[in-house]
């Protein structure tokens, strides 16, 4: 195992350390039980947003928070959801009286832990609202399973529901927008490599030197198949009809596309993808209306990237662009 | 014969060491199918209940319990944080005040701890999950009981009926937790959490015989 | 060699149609030659900045051009210099009639290529100015050799400079503060992997798997030394330590720190490292008052870091602070 | 004997086609100390270089020798584009007007180059680059033709000249170019540009005879 790190048991408290010290304008650091929230928290009158997740998919979430985007995030250990106290606890520090919403990935892991701590936390006398995200195609929907993994989509309901909770609308309002961000987007991913988890010390998967893994999720978990690998251009067509095929998306729709680095993937490959995306939606009469390339939603080290698209009409376009100041997304501001 | 405060206290440590001792392959089995922590989970929650347990010595077993749930749902995190945790809250609450177990205590402890778990989870039998191993174990105690056994040989037929129900995940495809992901290719593989609901139901034979 | 591209000598190319799409608002980008140009060059009465080098850097440079930054960028293929003709012909598309000023990494290719193009700009009655980076502490410096590397430095001396020009100061000026941010900058970096040039086909160096290697640049050149992995605190003490000792930085002394990952480290790492840079130069009495963490300057999809320092002024950090709008580096605007 | 245009413009062919045989082999020596694209760099370049040719079928030596002299500043990039594109471009003005060359000729133009190369990259001899094949390869021409010699004979004493000063490169540590990087460690391996230099001559070497 190849890392910069010290000791794995203390990867995640020294990532801590390292963006407090780095960002003390924009954000602070609580310890036991972890959690980061804006610097000026709470904000009296609006609705705070707390997410939270397994550490390993930075900068998300500790690196959105701050101005227009999350109020808190709750960092579990690597790839473990976090735990009840620590979102009880983010949630009571950033509760500016307008309530509470929790951005909830669907994992298991996570939605039973949110559950816990919101139940708490209203037990305390805080109102909170759940939004579930759940946007990867690679993984089949029934009423019987799971459900769908929540992937790159929680990065933009991030975004344009931090806006909407900057413009001073109400939890209700805040949580339909973030629902509706969530229902009108897609994802899918692909992994060139494996990642490797700190405690475990060898990579989750392994991969033949000409093989890639279609459908992974955001864990180092494998996907649904396995393949030879193929051009960028055959590789960008299997994710983005299965993407568009599925919400559906039409011609004339003008969507937000997300092309997205898996931790390990550089940039110039990143706008290769985003050149075969591109022209692709172009032939299905989809126009690209806004964009965001690069790593914001990772799997340590893994090589590989994900794709996301979102319907966009004016509202949403008009929240995506409002300002955002935060360690991992910066614009306006 | 009934099992004492400090029995249970001892059942615990017993569970953490195997637990811990197992860390490796239970990621290992979380690799196959998951995310390759579930070693790593619940050994962080079992150290954390052993630095607990000093302070509940004199408290009754309901208490006892309360507070393992309780670390656990707040060190362990993941899907088994939860479930651990709401099985251990929830058998304290069956077990209050009591100081110590009679076998129809354990049975009901158990039951309401198994009931916390489908409450939390929502999994069925047959979804490849913990549930899998812990509902054949159930009914063995109950069916146990329900004959009149003494404690030890119902533990033996309880943690033999669990190892059958975690041996029998291995076919399975998963349609709860993360192994769910992998459709078809989670076949062929032990589930990780049934796999360590088995050691909860070993460790208690063989510390109660 | 596992890469999100279709052809290794269509890389480039296909890399600037995804720039171009995604970017149209900040860039333009010309073709035979290749350069890319922010969206509203030539600003008139405006020094403008040029620069370039080869391919496999991304964001730099082509991910600089934009308000506040570069006027131009030329890439060349991968990890090669681009040619006089493309710096030529974006020297010429970009001078607003204030002259035009090349930031250079010190390469031998670079130096001898910048250098036939300012001569044939002079002769088509352009002013231009160049300044050379040459940062890298972990190359001997004397006159009978190449002299230093310009690594990390180049990024801020672009982001300084570029902020310089926007406020109208001359040609001269611009070009005195771009080398003194080059002067009182200095870098080192090492790599856990090696990285794999596309038409190479196969890692550039090999290895172990205990392995890292120390100071290297950012062409997937090997480093000075090989030695076994070490911990993240004693890899920054050696990095650190060889800054701090060369120019030398004192205590009291304000800086800039910028944390940069080669391409394939992930952020969680990063952060894990700028927290020991923080401790480090807190014990020397160092302060940092600006600081930069992410993959600006990479090789690849190499996996390690590199550390920049910066002593800082008030000027400095004015012109740091200043608004910036490109595809790679965006604040204030 | 006297060398034609055409033969000019043979040996340009020749010189492409084994730099587009050995691309990978020149690579592979610049992975070792340097960063991997000198046989794509040169290959890019006398590909292009190909194509320019018919339109300069008819011209002079020197227009011919400019020509492959901008064609491979403008393709070729990195060290070796302006450092060959130089001594093109200087062969060029040497041979201006030229429509065949004689052994004096010839020795006035690659002296031409030689020293484009040096005024470009500033090398002197035993920084282990190009130079260090050339040196000792012009040396021999220039004895041969001050013994008199017929072309092919000093052409090829050239070549071999030139071979040695390559495979003298080898346990030298680098002072310019990227090899420089390593230091110590840039020793007991073959400088890549001293090989692709040694083609030149020896192509040369092997079409005029
Ligand atoms: N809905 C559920 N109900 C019951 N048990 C579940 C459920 N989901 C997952 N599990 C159990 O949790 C185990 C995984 O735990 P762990 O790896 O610690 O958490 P995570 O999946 O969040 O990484 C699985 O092997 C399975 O037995
Ligand atoms: N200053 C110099 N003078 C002469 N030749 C040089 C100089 N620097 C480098 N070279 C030659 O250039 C060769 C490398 O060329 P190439 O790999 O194409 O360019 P780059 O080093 O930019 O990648 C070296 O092997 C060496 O022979
Ligand atoms: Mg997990
Ligand atoms: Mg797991
Ligand atoms: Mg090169
Ligand atoms: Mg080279």
């Amino acid at each position: 195992m190849k890392k910069l790190i010290n000791k794995p048991e203390d990867v995640v408290v020294e990532e801590l350390h390292g963006i407090e010290a780095a960002h003390p304008d924009l954000v602070k650091v609580h310890y036991e039980p972890n959690y980061i929230v804006r610097a000026d928290a709470p904000v009296k009158g609006k609705v705070a947003l707390v997410s939270g997740g397994g550490s390993g998919h930075e900068p998300m979430h500790g690196g959105f928070v701050g101005l227009g985007m999350l109020d808190a995030a709750c960092p579990g250990a690597v790839f473990t959801s976090p735990t009840p106290d620590q979102m009880l606890e983010a949630t009571k520090a950033v509760n500016g009286g307008a309530g509470v919403l929790h951005i909830v990935k669907n994992y298991t892991g996570d939605i039973m832990n949110f559950e816990m701590a919101a139940d708490l936390a209203r037990g305390d006398g805080v109102e909170v609202e759940s939004v579930v995200t759940n946007d990867d195609v690679a993984v089949k929907d029934s009423l019987y399973t799971a459900g769908r993994r929540g992937v790159g989509i929680t990065v933009i309901v991030e975004k344009i529901a931090g806006a909407a909770a900057e413009r001073k609308h109400s939890l209700k309002e805040v949580a339909d927008i973030a629902r509706q961000v969530n229902d009108n987007g897609r994802s899918m991913g692909m992994a060139l490599t494996s990642c490797t988890v700190p405690h475990a010390g060898k990579p989750t998967f392994e991969l033949g030197d000409d093989e890639m893994e279609i459908g992974i999720g955001i864990h180092g978990e494998p996907g649904r198949t396995r393949m030879k690998l193929k051009t960028v251009h055959e590789i960008v067509e299997m994710m983005a009809s299965a993407i568009v095929d599925d919400l559906p998306y039409k011609s004339g729709d003008q969507v937000l596309a997300f092309v997205n680095g898996m931790g390990g993937t550089p940039l110039i490959e990143l706008y290769v993808v985003y050149n075969e995306l591109h022209n692709f939606l172009k032939g299905r009469g989809i126009k690209i209306a806004r964009n965001l390339i690069g790593s914001y939603i990772t799997s340590l080290e893994m090589a590989g990237c994900s794709i996301t698209l979102l319907e966009l009409d004016d509202q949403l376009q008009a929240l995506w662009d409002a300002p955002v100041k935060t360690p991992g997304m910066r614009w306006g501001a | 014969m009934t099992i004492s405060r400090d029995a249970v206290l001892d059942w615990l440590k017993a569970f953490a060491a195997t637990i811990n001792e197992n860390a490796a392959y239970l990621t290992q089995l979380d690799s196959d199918i998951g995310d390759g922590d579930h070693g790593a989970n619940m050994n962080r929650g079992m150290q954390a209940v052993l630095t607990a347990l000093p302070g509940v010595a004199d408290k009754d077993v309901g208490s006892i319990f309360k507070t393992v749930g309780m670390k656990l749902v707040s060190t362990v995190g993941g899907a088994s944080g939860p479930l651990y945790g709401t099985m251990f809250m929830q058998m304290g609450n069956a077990t209050a005040g009591k100081m110590e177990l009679t076998l129809d205590d354990w049975v009901a402890a158990v039951q309401a701890g198994y009931d916390g778990v489908i409450m939390r989870g929502k999994a069925q039998p047959g979804d490849k999950t913990m549930v899998d191993a812990l509902t054949p174990g159930l009914a063995a105690l109950k069916g146990q009981r329900d004959n009149g056994a003494a404690i030890p040989e119902a533990l033996n037929a309880a943690a033999a009926a669990t190892r059958q129900g975690m041996e029998a995940t291995i076919p399975l495809v998963a349609r709860k937790g993360r192994a769910s992901y992998l459709g078809e290719r989670s076949a062929n593989h032990q589930d990780p959490g049934a796999t360590s609901s088995y050691y909860l139901m070993k460790t208690a034979a063989e510390t109660w015989k």
